[in-house]
């Protein structure tokens, strides 16, 4: 919006000041480690920020499993805290269960991992990886961090507005969305603010890629990673406004009374809707699902190259088909533009709009399989180190498998008509963002943390966070097939309770929510690993896993300025185990002896 | 530490980093407003009735606003066209004609605004009025923004003439695209809103 | 535009000048169209035609794209694609679904 | 070939071949994981660094990848044009017309299904919303209207007689919900503003139902499978399927009350 419109040219004032500054390094801390420009600091800051909301947001998720396991009994020690607009005697009220249930949506999604593996990732890896002393515009960096923490901010305050948060999904529909109280008008302030953030980011990130390559490093040298992230960036930049433009009428409709997503005559719990009328429901689930759509693209293509760097670099060779991959990714950036509809199969779609979408969801598939397939081949042939950051993202593989295949039914319009908003289209997704995206996530603390510290991880509590992880994911979301193909509903604040088709099935339920405890718990190993090893863990040097990307050129942790000298690439990303050589990776940055 | 091509521009694209974000982000412009448009065409082709723009809105005060505009745009560029030939002076009256200009555009409207809320038209009246109110609203809020950058080169901004011209140079040319991309926004809202 | 030597500078001026005048005569035959009164589809026709040209004519001479440089084009390609997309939304909603009216 | 599915017994005519598709994806989905799953263990058994120290710097060189990726394509070409875009021209395009079929229109609200039968006319009488009245009125039915005179009004209540196709017209008073029938394969969001049909034929009554899942008290429900506020999770109605007869004597008994109430109210 018009304060982006500022902030484009500041960005540039900006740059000059960080040249102004360039000689003497002695900021006050503040300057160093909060209002910082630095990329890697901005990372760590997204990083950070991004794991505490997923948590938190998991929180949400694990009190929400109580009412779903036990439901309308009082939840145990933390029940009485809620108070009694929440919870009144610890048993959760239906407005509050939405709540939870909205918000764990909107955090995990625009809160945790897309700050998380775009942010943090992204800010931290690609200018390394590219060869860049920092990201082309750094205050403009900054304020995307700013503009993302105000949102979060925002979010929280929004549970202590009367009303509570927003409770209408994190879809939002209208008009129940707009019938809602005031944590809604929260949720949309909130969700311009990370929009911003996320607007910005994506232009820096682009600029930085196309602009400040390290000499030689031509597209095809990048690391897939690098391509994750700018494919990514371009989603962002191109989905995201929609969505905005879509929030900004949704403001409208709540503050100044119109009705651009309310249709004429609505009677609500009796009573004619005083509005002007004329609007259509569907306008925003047409502007809300052009974003998202690509949004879930976002949540994956990060993970895939997290995947990518790491299966290479612990198989020891090259990976299969580098450039199908990429030119699948680049496939799948533009495809995921029009596939939204399959989300709306259940709105009354005529054939023609059925069969587009149908066909263009089934072909956007493809690349992916295209993807998988070249990341599991690339396991063949290699001399495979099951080290911690190898296990998360070999898991990725089948996980991610489970979650995209169950994607195909959902993307047949009449095998969608069964599935539909039950309980299989969240173990769907859930299989490919939790111990999917997450999975990626963790492999890639484990790999980067040597990076951004200088010290390595616990390979043993690593091992135990993976083993607990690992099975636990499993024990959640698989049930929840069976209870989505039992046709039970998602959103359904007793979990099918009351209704009599649903018996069969709802042990499952409880057998989820231990799962989801125990899962909280295996991840007591991994928050003290991380805590413990930025004081105490292993000192390495800049490449303790032998890689051949640029950022293991640059000291850990990287100095201000990030390389010691400009460095330039000679040749591709993943060149391990060349015949007739003595070390088995030749790093892109080394000159080929004569 | 020196970000490089930040004036200077790279060999292999031939652009400085600030041209190369300034249209990133006027691409994500394109699709906000194209995301309301999409919105206007929907709303308006599924309404029963829909009145003509010049049945409500006073299309004089349009048009006047429309030239302002036009002429803004043309101040604008060639305040870049008097920095790029060096004329310091020359460029401190277009650009202050630029930003003056986008005042007469801002009173303008307020006038078209107080007129209708005078005759008890407001956002909630209809869908026609909601959605002119939301893409004009929209539309000064950017006129604002880009007046903000424009008097921030006019003022303090300035300095940095003395001590890189071709990086000012280049920092206005992107200020002027983004206030040249309002002024197209606003050629189309104009017929769409009180033309048709 | 990254070069500006003067000569080239005056060029574009000269330029600029021509475009402002047609910019305003094109407003000018846009309002005056209106008063004809078409019938809609006309009229839509016509103001957006008009519309387009006064456009392009901006993006190209004030924004410099006629003569910018391959990657900003590609960028906008891009974009336009999208753009095209988005107005997609108005037609499915509408051309194509199972409501029944009345 | 669809029970390991564990979907909802199934009640209606189209809802064969919808199993059938759901059963023949998961088939595909699962030789495909099967296949890959099997492939990885294999390679992670027989490539670790222990058993396997010096990496192939070619790794594999054949396209067997991208003929597998061509097979997966076309399985999907075929389900897609073979079974899912003809299966929905079905569903939207052939609605049975109102003579050979029972048409009722569904009118969801927070939280609650109003039935609404035209009655012998065949005509739905016409509704106001200025006559809403949430316990006696809820759709705003005018009686004084001719076509309304006759029409059955029923709360979370819909019967329907097995072997004919239903048409169910679906509107909303307030927010979005969705028509589930979860025994019936039917699902259909109801958008204010809209009133969108979905047609089905019962081809199980209620009794036999119950026979043969061997569960007395069996019912049919319908649930709303659209978040539409607090109440989402209770918004549940009832379908009965009944016999022809049983369904006409229905209609009758519910016509003959009507009667008499509208001779003490005075509609007629
Ligand atoms: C990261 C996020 C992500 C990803 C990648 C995907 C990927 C896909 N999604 Fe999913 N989807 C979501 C997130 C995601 N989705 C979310 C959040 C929702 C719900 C939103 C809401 O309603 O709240 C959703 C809902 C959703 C729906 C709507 C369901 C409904 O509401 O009725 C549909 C329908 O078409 C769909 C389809 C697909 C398809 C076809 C893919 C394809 O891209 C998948 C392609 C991948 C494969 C085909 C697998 C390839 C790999 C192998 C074959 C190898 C595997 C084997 C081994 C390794 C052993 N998704
Ligand atoms: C990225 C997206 C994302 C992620 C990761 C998750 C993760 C999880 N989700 Fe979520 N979920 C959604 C997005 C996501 N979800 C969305 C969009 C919905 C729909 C909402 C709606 O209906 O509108 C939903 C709905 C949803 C439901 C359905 C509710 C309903 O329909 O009523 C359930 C039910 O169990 C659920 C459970 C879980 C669980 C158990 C996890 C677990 O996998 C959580 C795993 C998390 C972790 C393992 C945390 C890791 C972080 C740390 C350990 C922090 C460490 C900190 C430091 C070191 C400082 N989710
Ligand atoms: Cu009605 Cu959910
Ligand atoms: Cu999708």
């Amino acid at each position: 919006m018009h304060t982006t419109g500022t902030t484009v040219a500041h960005g540039q004032s900006v740059t000059g000041a960080a040249h102004d500054h360039a000689g003497h390094e002695e900021k006050s801390f503040l300057w160093t480690y909060v209002f910082s420009t630095d990329h890697k600091v901005i990372g760590i800051q997204y990083s950070i920020t991004g794991l505490l909301f997923l948590l938190f947001g998991f929180c949400l998720m694990m009190l929400m499993r109580w009412q779903l396991a036990y439901p309308g009994s009082p939840i145990p020690f933390i029940g009485g805290l809620l108070g009694d607009a929440r919870a009144p005697g610890g048993t959760m009220l239906p407005e509050f269960y939405n709540e939870l249930g909205a918000m764990h949506g909107t955090i995990m999604v625009f809160l945790g991992v897309v700050p998380l593996a775009v942010g943090g990732f992204g800010n931290f890896v690609l200018p390394l990886q590219i060869g860049a002393p920092d990201m082309a515009f750094p205050r403009i960096n900054m304020m995307s961090y700013w503009a993302y923490f105000m949102g979060g901010v925002i979010m929280l305050a929004s549970f202590f507005v009367p009303g509570g948060a927003a409770q209408s999904g994190w879809t939002s529909y209208s008009p129940l969305a707009e019938l809602a109280g005031s944590g809604q008008t929260m949720w949309l302030l909130g969700m311009v603010m990370l929009i911003t953030s996320s607007l910005l980011g994506a232009i820096n990130f682009l600029t930085t890629t196309v602009q400040l390559r390290a000499k030689g490093l031509t597209f095809w040298r990048f690391p897939f990673f690098v391509w994750a992230q700018f494919v990514t960036s371009f989603l962002l930049l191109l989905a995201f406004p929609p969505l905005e433009a879509a929030g900004v009428l949704q403001l409208m409709d709540r503050l100044a009374g119109t009705s651009f997503f309310l249709p004429s005559g609505l009677v609500v719990s009796g009573q004619v809707l005083q509005v002007s009328g004329g609007g259509n429901p569907l306008l925003w689930q047409h502007l809300f699902w052009f974003l998202a759509h690509p949004e879930v693209y976002v949540l994956i293509l990060p993970a895939m190259g997290i995947v990518a760097e790491i299966i290479a670099n612990n198989t020891r060779k090259p990976l299969f088909g580098y450039r199908t991959m990429v030119y699948s990714l680049i496939f799948l950036g533009f495809m995921s533009f029009v596939v939204w509809a399959h989300h709306m199969f259940m709105t009354g779609m005529g054939t023609v709009m059925s069969a587009f979408f149908q066909t263009t969801t089934m072909i956007i598939s493809i690349p992916s399989v295209a993807i998988l397939t070249s990341l599991i081949i690339s396991l063949w042939g290699g001399s495979i180190r099951f080290t911690t950051p190898m296990l998360f993202a070999l898991a990725f593989l089948p996980m991610f498998g489970i979650g995209g295949l169950t994607g195909l039914p959902l993307g047949l319009n009449v095998t969608d008509i069964p599935l539909h908003d039950t309980y299989y289209v969240i173990a769907h997704f859930h299989y490919v963002v939790a111990p999917g995206t997450i999975f990626a996530l963790f492999a890639g603390i484990y790999y980067w943390f040597p990076k951004a510290t200088g010290r390595m991880m616990s390979e043993t509590l690593g091992r135990i966070h993976f083993a607990g992880s690992f099975i636990f994911m499993n024990m959640v979301f698989m049930p929840m097939f069976l209870v989505g193909l039992a046709g039970v509903s998602r959103r359904l604040y007793d979990g099918g309770a009351s209704y009599d088709f649903a018996q069969p099935v709802l042990h499952w339920n409880r057998v989820s929510s231990y799962g989801a405890w125990a899962l909280g718990l295996s991840q007591i190993p991994f928050i003290i690993n991380f805590l413990w090893s930025m004081r105490h863990g292993r000192k390495v040097d800049q490449n303790p896993w032998q890689a051949t990307t640029l950022e293991w050129a640059a000291p850990s942790p990287p100095p201000h300025g990030n390389f010691t000298t400009p460095p330039e690439v000679y040749r591709g990303p993943y060149e391990y185990s060349v015949p007739g050589r003595a070390t088995d990776f030749y790093p892109q940055s080394e000159r080929a002896e004569a | 530490m020196e970000i490089p091509y930040t004036v200077s521009v790279r060999q292999d694209t031939g652009l400085n980093n600030g041209k190369i974000g300034i249209w990133l982000f006027l691409a994500s412009e394109v699709m906000l407003f194209g995301a309301l448009f999409a919105s206007y065409v929907l709303l308006r082709t599924g309404a029963t009735t829909w009145p003509r723009g010049a049945s409500i809105l006073n299309v004089p005060m349009a048009t006047f606003n429309t030239i302002v505009l036009i002429t803004s745009s043309v101040t604008m560029v060639m305040a870049w066209a008097s920095l790029a030939r060096n004329q310091f002076g020359r460029f401190r009256l277009y650009m202050g004609a630029t930003i003056l200009l986008g005042g007469v555009f801002l009173t303008v409207k307020y006038f078209e605004y107080t007129a209708k809320f005078h005759h008890e038209l407001f956002p909630r009246t209809n869908t026609f009025l909601a959605i002119y109110f939301t893409l004009t609203g929209l539309h000064m809020l950017h006129v604002i923004g880009g007046m903000a950058v424009n008097a921030w080169f006019w003022g303090p901004g300035a300095k940095l003439w003395k001590t890189n011209p071709t990086w000012f140079t280049n920092r206005v040319e992107n200020s002027g695209l983004f206030w040249h991309f309002v002024d197209l926004v606003w050629i189309f809202l104009f017929p769409i809103l009180y033309l048709l | 535009m990254s070069g500006h030597d003067p000569a080239e500078v005056d060029r574009h001026v000269r330029v600029y000048i021509v475009v402002f005048v047609s910019l305003m005569a094109l407003t000018l035959v846009t309002v005056a169209v209106s008063y004809l009164h078409l019938p809609l589809p006309m009229a839509i026709a016509v103001a957006l035609a008009i519309a387009s040209v006064k456009g392009s004519l901006v993006a190209c001479y004030f924004m410099h794209l006629i003569s910018e440089k391959k990657l900003i084009i590609a960028i906008l390609a891009l974009t336009v694609f999208m753009f095209l997309t988005v107005l997609f939304i108005p037609t499915f909603t509408h051309m194509n679904s199972i409501e029944l009216h009345g | 070939m669809t029970e390991w599915l564990g979907l909802p017994a199934l009640a209606s005519a189209h809802g064969a071949s919808i199993d059938k598709l759901v059963g023949l994806i998961h088939i595909m989905m699962a030789v495909l994981f099967v296949g890959w799953s099997a492939f990885i263990i294999y390679a992670l058994a027989r490539f670790r660094k222990s058993r396997n120290p010096v990496a192939d710097y070619r790794g594999v060189t054949s396209h067997t990848s991208t003929y597998l990726e061509i097979g997966v394509a076309v399985a999907e070409g075929v389900l897609l044009f073979g079974f899912s875009v003809p299966m929905w021209i079905q569903r939207v395009d052939k609605v049975p017309t109102a003579s050979e079929a029972v048409v009722v229109d569904v009118t969801a609200e927070q939280f609650a299904w109003n039935i609404h039968y035209p009655g012998p006319d065949g005509k739905f009488g016409r509704t106001d919303p200025a006559l809403i009245d949430m316990q006696t009125n809820p759709l705003g039915l005018d009686r004084k209207d001719e076509a309304a005179k006759d029409d059955i009004i029923t709360l979370n209540q819909l019967r329907l007689p097995v072997g004919k196709p239903a048409v169910v017209r679906l509107r909303s008073k307030d927010v979005i919900h969705c028509f589930n029938l979860p025994e019936f394969r039917i699902k259909q969001d109801i958008i204010p503003g809209l009133t969108i049909p979905v047609w089905f034929k019962p081809t199980t009554t209620t009794d036999e139902m119950r026979t043969r899942l061997g569960k007395p008290d069996f019912t049919y429900e319908i649930a709303c499978a659209q978040l539409c506020g607090l109440g989402h999770y209770k918004m549940r109605g009832f379908l009965t399927i009944d016999t022809q007869e049983g369904f006409q004597k229905w209609m009758d008994d519910e016509e003959a009350k009507l009667k008499e109430e509208g001779d003490n109210s005075g509609w007629n």
